[in-house]
């Protein structure tokens, strides 16, 4: 499997590493809501066919990456820069920004 | 003596002779000889012996689908199992043995299991073996007992225990085209690409390239096939961007275009040249890949079709044409399709006389009538063999009328002499990588095969692999294959190359068994026979996979290149299906089996590289024991000569806490945080706040994961409002550089903070002991070190020996201690200063031992507390956890699984019995060593103390708190250690922290 | 007398052979049943053959979407052992090592389980301690376990580095001696001609598309073969849990699917008669009753349904292997494939009522669920019967991770491919 | 000032090494540059921090992912997005490159220590490193100047290619005396000189 980091180029897949499900959203960290954080922590969209995916450059640029990879075909039809695509803005703004 | 060699003709080099022995005999052979053509050559034809009924097994083919003539090639001790004997190239010297025999491959006592017969059925084992259901044999006592003896009978060749001294490599690869298989089609694609410019390799699993046309005996537009053949090589030579790699097998196709390899570089010499591998494992990633592998010739199930002297036609003939060897002298022909004759052909024209040609097909074209006449062939058209006769080779065979559409056998059988019988049961594209890059191959019934179906990913294809069985076709489609992979626009073929003899027709007739009495096979390595396929049917066992695991057929060494489809169709027969509906087994990689050493390439002998801190040589030389630590290696003792571990230890600890110890500390992973932000970060990820940090201090941090658990601790440093220094233990350092990374790139990517491994910038010396100031205070200038200048927890910066360095004053061993950072190409220029500045104090350098049993003594937490199921509050750093911010964890930390009181807890533990305690070891009330039971908890860690004068130790106890004080016993049935302890606080050593601050 | 015994056997001989009966019938799907199983896998058959057996319930429906056996059950490794840390698991695994002592009796077909022992290495003192833990731990609820010396892991298992020199020495290791392997394929069919002939419809290329719901309730389920209904249906499809449950419309699960790959060496003279883990790595191997080393490693470690692996994970396997068997070099992989595990959030199984009324949930096995056939299936058909957990599957709940009673014999955390 | 101690101690080699039926494949050599710095971009500062390197090492780094430039003393690179390693044959960089970069363009970060690096050079380095990398080396896709980040197995490495036929690499500096051993089996086949 390829991976074709938006800096380095394509890439083997032994020089990526695995962060798992790109479609939780981390709840507020003030947030008390029991479910939102279990949602978050202990749960996955496992689909089969394209999924949003985080991996990290780990062996490279060590960027994190937003991937679209269809679970069953293994193929690769997108990856962005996870800074700029990965998580839901929303959540970016909320938890991120400084005052 | 049948099988010899032909007086002239073939391509090997008569002039250069060849030594080599096969158990125990020595033979001759020629330069280009494979083991299996030199032994024919040499009248040899007994070469193996079967798996399950150890039958006598000649040679059945001529390449990788062989599935009878494996042995074993040996090199000193190094022995290789299970070599195709068609596979090995002989060299002077050459070892071979036979295998899967005992006492010898002439008289193999196993040979008897044949009469077992029906009883060793497919499936028998389960059925039997169960015993008795009470008694000593119950349970799995009875079936263990067989087991024993079913091994011992068990497997094919020896694997040798000697270690392998060659060398394997892996090599990258990246191309616009890589070409598999060179033979008419793969050589005309590569020669089209190879004009584009693009990178081109070419990869044949052969010593030479041109696949069949090397023994076709055809011409192409005049020209034998074979200088057509070494023209185009000839050609790419020239190409810059043709990279041609021969002894080559392309094994898997992996997702991305990523194609694996397997060069044989060495094995065909008696020796590797210097520093050269014995194989290459090549990892290939093609823009496109043209898969031109050609087809394999299926062998037909009839009774005793398996005895030594029975071959496949084209490998007969390719022993013919190739190496000038005949495998018989005399020879009988049976087949379902034309291109029997041709090597009928072929072989009568290098000497042999062919005595017949039993056809099953009931009528056949005027070209192959006019192919047996030419060599004298008595033509039994309408005829199948139903038996053949001789012991370890072939005396003769029965002949009987045959009418194909009804597979019914009549009139009397007919004995015919023959030492060799070839069979050609029609041919099976080697559709192997295409089905490994997911495609499904389609039956087609006009050839009675599986083809591939039309490419959709990255593979084009072309040639026999198509089921394009003339030479013509295949130059044509890999003309059209190479420019269309190369991005070249497609021509018209000027005019279609001429080729001689014309190509007849490819069709079989679809009769895959010929149903006579006696054992008929269909798996020839593992004696699958027709009669277990349809034994697998009645069963139940139809799907074509149950087929397979029910009865092997398909599992062996060759995985089923011949045996796959004669195996479907009788299946089909039995359920009365046409054969696609039964379908077809999924191939999967390696393509042909692959040594292990050549996957493992350079890791072969040297799984990691080690890790060496700036002062490793130091610590050798002075006669440190060395402890693997992940990659690391650090000191454990610095042990006296006679010294026991723990007298080591013991001294040093002491001696730390009397004068002064240091330890080198360089391991610790660092991560340079650094930005505008980094601050705020630090708050986020640790536990406890750091954002009120002074610059010039340090801190100890606790970082949790998201679900609350503790994920690591350390010390972090301010070196300036934006710049931060983090310390994380040797263990974590890089899961928790990936974890900060995580957060700064995924969920705050706002944030204006950098991290950087700086593990490898610093050296780290920590020197701890009441007269570590002192010691200091002599070797550094450029800054004070009193408790003004440097308080606890404080940072300065100085030189040590004209080396800058940093010195933060922490402490693990709870003396008063300083951590000393210098650049790590001068760590050790500090470290020996540092050593000579303590000699007049009496300063020892000290290991892990030590630096355990100080940290034991204070109390303080490692990996073996913090091993990912415990929480700050079970490690009593709940004091850690800020309730003035959010940070990772702190939302899931309060779950009442992770607050139940039963919890474990860390507590310390002293030995009442005066014996040493073991990590490892369990707390229960009462002990009770002829039945272990009632565990409280475990110890992570134990040492004797020197400050105490015990064994003592920390625990993991469930509500250990509440326990302090009370009495317990260790329970440690491994062993066999069982006695009193008390629980108490784990700070067991001046838990006021006097020294530190003093 | 015993359908299968070395006498019938030889009696089916004597005739040709060609009296035998199918293993199990292929009959077609009736309109209805008490149970359906969904997941023709171990688990599936023997929670329907457990529910004939243990609680008379008899008319059930196996459905699988291909062939009986096509999953895990069929292409893993075969390990069977109870050598866990928490005594969640080790009780579990330890009332499933007590059903395989007895199985091939209890079903009339011998799965070949052979109890030649499972060893972990150790390469560091550290090692040592933590398996001393575990074994201590097993010890302490009544599991066999014992240390073995360097001396005697060289005799036991000949070609091992044994030298001080190695990159990664041998220090040690945790032995236990009922641990052993099976016959994979067997355990699938014996347990479907044991359910087979107690009642139970076993139904090939039935591929489950989604649930008949009353409300929550679940009622049946849509098959290529038609609809089905049934008072209580029950999902043990192992790697496809997340792809079935999607079809109830439950999109998130504490798993993921992840493909592991297993590897088989040409068959060579047995010399390797036990089961090895390798501690500085994923690294194990034992060697089949034929003669193949059946080996594997770690993870690919991405989420995938697909039943195929990646090329680096099979160089990282077979270094890791010649890091402890040198002389194994020249040894040559004859196979290799993958299966799909069902990685849960903290390494251990799922077997519960739920999540939706009227169904049963049994999910989470990873890479370790071989094992756990005999248990899993008994404890699925008594949660499956009375509605409520038996007493060695009550911890595996699916709120545990809410509640944070997780049972995490790595403690990695709720990273799956960690697991 | 104190020297540096290499950390390929004893498996540093000089001489000829290897199979020379065909000649030196490869020449092998430690460069010792006297500054090895990051210099790390925030986001949207990159051509900032481009200038910055420009002003004190004079190189001027094309746009695009790897570029890099080469002098008699500097050499720089980019090797992830924002970032570059930039190195001095000469002590002292990391605090000049400090000095023009503030808190608002980025971060610079001395890796002077923690970074060995390593010279390969001759006509068989292409093939060498492709034994150990899963990188097309071909000068094509790694043109003179440019880098890349990538690692063999546990080693990470930065690797720029300083020639048609030279590349330098960047390692852990704990590392490197393992990847040196490893270079220098790879390099046996072809030959090699260690200078
Ligand atoms: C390579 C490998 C090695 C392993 N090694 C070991 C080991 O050494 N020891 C050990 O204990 N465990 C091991 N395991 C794990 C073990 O194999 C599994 O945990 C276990 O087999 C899972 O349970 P099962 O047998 O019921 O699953 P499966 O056999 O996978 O059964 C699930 C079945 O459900 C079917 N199914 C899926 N969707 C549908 C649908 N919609 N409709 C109908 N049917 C459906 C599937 O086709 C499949 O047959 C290994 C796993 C792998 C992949
Ligand atoms: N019925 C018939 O008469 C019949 C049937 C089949 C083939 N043929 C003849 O055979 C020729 C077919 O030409 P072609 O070029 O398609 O096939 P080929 O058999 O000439 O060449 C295929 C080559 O691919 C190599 N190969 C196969 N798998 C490989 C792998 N995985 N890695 C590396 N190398 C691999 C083989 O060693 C072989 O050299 C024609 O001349 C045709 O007439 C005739
Ligand atoms: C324990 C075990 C032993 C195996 N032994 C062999 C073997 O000797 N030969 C073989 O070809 N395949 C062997 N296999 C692999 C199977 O052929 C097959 O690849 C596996 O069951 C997965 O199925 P699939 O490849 O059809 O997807 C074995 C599989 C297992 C689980
Ligand atoms: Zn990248």
């Amino acid at each position: 499997m390829l991976i074709t980091c938006p800096y380095c180029g394509p890439r083997d897949v032994s020089e990526f590493a695995y962060q798992g499900d790109g479609n939780r959203t981390r709840p507020d960290p003030a947030s008390t809501d029991g479910d939102a954080w279990h949602a978050y922590v202990y749960e996955r969209l496992n689909p089969a066919g394209p999924h949003n995916e985080i991996w990290q450059h780990a062996g490279g640029c060590r960027a994190h990456l937003a991937v679209i990879r269809d679970t069953v075909t293994h193929e690769v039809s997108s990856v962005r820069f996870a800074r700029d695509h990965g998580a839901p803005a929303h959540v970016r703004r909320k938890s991120g920004a400084k005052a | 003596m049948s099988p010899r060699r032909t007086p002239s003709g073939g391509r090997i080099d008569r002039l250069r002779t060849i030594r080599f022995t096969f158990d125990g005999v020595a033979y001759t052979g020629h330069q280009g000889d494979t083991l299996a053509s030199a032994l024919l050559a040499n009248g040899v034809s007994l070469l193996g012996r079967s798996f399950k009924y150890h039958r006598p097994r000649g040679v059945l083919t001529a390449g990788v689908d062989e599935p009878n003539a494996l042995v074993t090639v040996l090199r000193g001790d190094v022995r290789e199992p299970n070599l195709p004997a068609t596979m090995v190239e002989i060299y002077d010297g050459l070892v071979a043995v036979s295998q899967n025999r005992f006492p010898s491959l002439n008289y193999d006592v196993s040979a008897v299991n044949q009469l077992g017969g029906k009883v060793l059925s497919a499936g028998f084992y389960y059925k039997t073996f169960m015993g008795p259901v009470i008694g000593p044999l119950k349970g799995t006592r009875f079936w263990m007992m067989c087991e024993h003896f079913i091994r011992r009978a068990a497997g094919l060749g020896r694997a040798g225990q000697a270690p392998d001294t060659s060398r394997y490599e892996r090599m990258n690869a990246f191309c616009d085209l890589l070409v598999v298989g060179s033979g008419p089609a793969g050589l005309s694609a590569a020669r089209e690409a190879a004009t584009s410019g693009k990178r081109v390799i070419l990869a044949e699993l052969d010593p030479q390239f041109g696949g069949s046309a090397n023994w076709s005996g055809e011409t192409i537009d005049g020209e034998p096939a074979s200088a057509w053949t070494a023209d185009i090589i000839g050609e790419l030579k020239e190409h810059a961007n043709v990279r041609l790699l021969k002894r080559t097998t392309v094994w898997g196709y992996y997702d991305g275009n990523t194609l694996a390899a397997l060069e044989r570089v060495s094995d065909h010499k008696a020796a590797a040249a210097k520093g050269a591998p014995r194989h290459r494992h090549w990892v290939i990633r093609a823009e496109t890949v043209v898969l031109a592998t050609g087809a394999f010739e299926r062998p037909l199930v009839f009774p005793g079709n398996d005895r030594p002297g029975v071959m496949m036609a084209a490998a007969a003939m390719r022993y013919a044409n190739q190496f000038g060897v005949l495998p018989g002298e005399t020879i009988a022909v049976v087949t379902n399709n034309d291109s029997a004759y041709r090597a009928a052909a072929a072989l009568n024209k290098a000497g042999a006389t062919i005595v017949a040609i039993a056809d099953l097909r009931p009528e056949i074209s005027d070209d192959c009538r006019n192919l047996a006449r030419e060599c004298g062939a008595e033509l039994l058209v309408g005829h199948a063999i139903i038996g053949t006769e001789g012991g370890k080779s072939l005396k003769g065979v029965k002949v009987a009328h045959f009418d194909a559409a009804s597979g019914v056998l009549a009139g009397e059988a007919r004995n015919i002499q023959a030492e060799c019988l070839i069979m050609s049961g029609g041919w099976s594209p080697t559709v192997h990588l295409a089905s490994q890059a997911g495609a499904r191959p389609v039956w087609d019934a006009e050839l009675q095969a599986f083809l591939p179906p039309e490419p959709d990913k990255g593979w084009l294809g072309a040639g026999a692999f198509k089921g394009s069985f003339s030479t013509a076709e295949c130059i044509v489609e890999g003309f059209v294959a190479g420019r269309q992979a190369a991005g070249l626009a497609q021509i018209e073929v000027e005019t279609r190359p001429h080729i001689e003899p014309a190509a007849l027709d490819p069709r079989p007739a679809p009769v895959f068994e010929i149903k006579a009495k006696g054992k008929s096979f269909v798996d020839f390595q593992h004696d699958v026979t027709a009669d277990d396929v349809r034994l697998a049917h009645l069963e139940g066992f139809v799907s074509v996979e149950h087929l397979k695991r029910y009865t092997t057929l398909g599992m062996a060494t060759d995985q089923g290149k011949g045996s796959n489809v004669p195996g479907l169709a009788i299946m089909a027969e039995a359920v009365g299906k046409p054969i696609p509906e039964v379908g077809t087994t999924r191939f999967r990689p390696p393509f042909a089996p692959v040594s292990v050493g050549a996957l493992a390439a350079e890791r072969f002998g040297d799984l990691k590289p080690e890790r060496l801190t700036p002062m490793h040589d130091w610590h050798i030389e002075n006669d440190a024991t060395m402890y693997p630590a992940g990659l690391w290696f650090r000191p454990m003792i610095y042990g006296d000569p006679g010294e026991t571990v723990e007298q080591a230890y013991v001294r040093e600890a002491r001696t730390t806490r009397e004068a002064a110890g240091i330890v080198d500390v360089s391991t610790l992973g660092k991560i340079a945080v650094q930005g505008p932000d980094a601050a705020e970060f630090l708050d986020r990820v640790y536990s406890n706040v750091f954002s009120t940090l002074p610059v010039g201090k340090a801190r100890y941090g606790l970082m949790l994961r998201e679900d609350g658990m503790v994920f690591d601790d350390g010390t972090t440093w301010r070196l300036g409002d934006n710049d931060f220094l983090m310390t994380t233990t040797t263990a974590n350092a890089g899961k928790v550089m990936q974890h900060l990374e995580y957060f700064l790139d995924v969920v705050w990517p706002d944030l204006k903070v950098h991290v950087t491994s700086v593990t490898d910038q610093w050296a780290g010396a920590a020197i701890g002991g009441p007269k570590a100031r002192e010691i200091l205070a002599s070797c550094v200038t450029g800054t004070k070190v009193d408790n003004e200048a440097l308080p606890f927890m404080g940072i300065v910066h100085g030189d040590i020996a004209g080396a800058p360095v940093m010195i933060c004053r922490l402490s693990f061993s709870g003396e008063m201690a300083f951590e000393v950072y210098s650049g790590a190409g001068h760590g050790m220029h500090v470290w020996e200063a540092l050593v000579e500045a303590g000699k007049p104090f009496g300063m020892v350098p000290y290991g892990l031992e030590a630096l355990g049993t100080m940290r034991i003594e204070k109390g303080h937490v490692t990996g073996a507390e913090i091993d990912g199921r415990t929480t700050a509050r079970d490690l009593h750093l709940g004091w850690m956890l800020s309730k003035k911010k959010p940070f990772i964890g702190s939302a899931m930390m309060d779950r009442e699984g992770l607050t139940a009181p039963e919890r474990l807890e860390l507590v310390g533990l002293v030995s009442l019995d005066n014996r040493p305690l073991n990590g490892g070891a369990h707390i229960v009330l009462e002990a009770d060593p002829e039945n272990p039971h009632g565990s409280l908890g475990h110890i992570t860690a134990a040492c004797f103390s020197p400050m105490l004068g015990k064994y003592i130790a920390l625990a993991l106890v469930s509500a250990g708190k509440s326990r302090h004080g009370k009495r317990a016993q260790v329970s440690d049935p491994l062993r066999n250690r069982f006695g009193p302890v008390e629980i108490v606080s784990h700070h067991f050593f001046d838990p006021e922290g006097k020294r530190m601050h003093g | 007398m015993a359908e299968y015994s070395a006498f019938s056997l030889l009696r089916h001989a004597l005739s040709g052979n060609r009296e035998w009966k199918p293993a199990w019938r292929k009959p077609s799907p009736k309109p209805s049943y008490d149970v359906i199983v969904i997941g023709g896998g171990g688990h599936g058959l023997s929670t329907a053959y457990y529910l004939a057996k243990e609680h008379g319930i008899t008319n059930v429906a196996v459905l699988e979407k291909g062939y009986l056996g096509s999953g895990n059950v069929g292409r893993n490794t075969t390990a069977v052992r109870s050598n866990y840390l928490l005594p969640q698991n080790t009780r579990f695994y330890e009332h499933s090592m007590k059903m395989w002592e007895n199985l091939s009796h209890d079903l009339n077909y011998n799965v070949m389980f052979s109890q030649r022992g499972v060893l972990n290495l150790a390469h560091t003192p550290g090692q040592m301690d933590d398996l001393a833990r575990k074994g201590n731990a097993m010890r302490h609820l009544g599991v066999d376990a014992h240390l073995m010396t360097p001396a005697e892991i060289g005799r036991r298992v000949p070609g091992l580095d044994m030298s001080q020199s190695a990159r990664f020495p041998i220090v040690g290791g945790l032995m236990q001696e009922r641990a052993g392997t099976a016959r994979h394929d067997a355990v699938a069919w014996g347990y479907a001609r044991g359910a087979d002939r107690r009642g139970v419809d076993i139904i090939e290329n039935c591929e489950v598309t989604g649930f008949l719901r009353d409300g929550d309730r679940v009622t049946g389920v849509t098959t290529s073969r038609g609809e089905i209904r049934a008072k209580k249906v029950a999902v043990a499809v192992a790697g496809s849990t997340g792809q079935v449950l999607r079809l109830a419309g439950i999109e998130r699960l504490p798993i993921e699917s992840h493909v592991l790959q297993a590897f088989v060496s040409e068959s060579l003279k047995p010399f390797l008669n036990t089961v090895l883990t390798f501690g500085m790595g994923h690294f194990y191997v034992g060697q089949s009753d034929k003669g193949g080393l059946i080996y594997g490693g770690d993870l690919d470690g991405y989420n995938s349904y697909a039943q195929r692996g990646n090329l680096p994970i099979v160089e990282e396997v077979m270094s890791e292997m010649l890091a402890v068997f040198p002389s194994l070099a020249t040894i040559r992989v004859l196979r290799s494939w993958g299966g799909v595990c069902d990685m849960s959030m903290d390494g251990s199984p799922i077997i519960t009522t739920g999540p939706l009324p009227g169904m049963y949930l049994n999910c989470g096995w990873c890479y370790g669920g071989f094992k756990a056939t005999p248990a899993s299936g008994f404890c699925f058909a008594h949660t499956i019967a009375k509605d409520a957990p038996h007493e060695f599957n009550a911890p595996f709940t699916l709120d545990r991770f809410n509640r944070g009673t997780v049972i995490d014999d790595k403690g990695q955390g709720p990273t799956p491919r960690m697991h | 000032m104190v020297e540096q101690l290499s950390p390929l101690g004893q498996a540093f080699r000089p001489g000829s090494h290897g199979n020379f039926a065909n000649g030196v494949g490869v020449t092998l050599s430690e460069i010792a540059p006297g500054s090895i710095v990051q210099a790390a971009a925030w986001p949207g500062s990159e051509k900032k921090m481009m200038a910055a390197i420009a002003s004190v090492t004079g190189l001027k780094l094309a746009d695009g992912a790897g570029a890099g430039a080469i002098s008699e003393r500097h050499a720089a690179f980019g090797f992830a997005p924002g970032k570059f390693l930039v190195t001095d044959v000469f002590e002292g960089l990391a605090a000049a490159l400090a000095g023009q970069v503030g808190p608002a363009i980025g971060t610079a970060t001395d890796l002077s220590h923690g970074r060995t690096a390593i010279r390969i050079e001759g006509p068989k380095a292409e093939w060498v490193l492709g034994k150990l990398f899963a990188v097309d080396f071909e000068q094509t896709a790694f043109p003179i100047g440019s880098g890349i980040s990538t690692v063999h197995h546990d080693i990470f490495a930065q690797i720029q290619r300083s020639g048609a036929d030279r590349f330098d690499l960047y390692v852990f500096r704990s590392f490197a005396r393992s990847f040196w051993k490893m270079l220098c089996h790879a390099a046996d086949e072809v030959g090699y000189e260690v200078i």
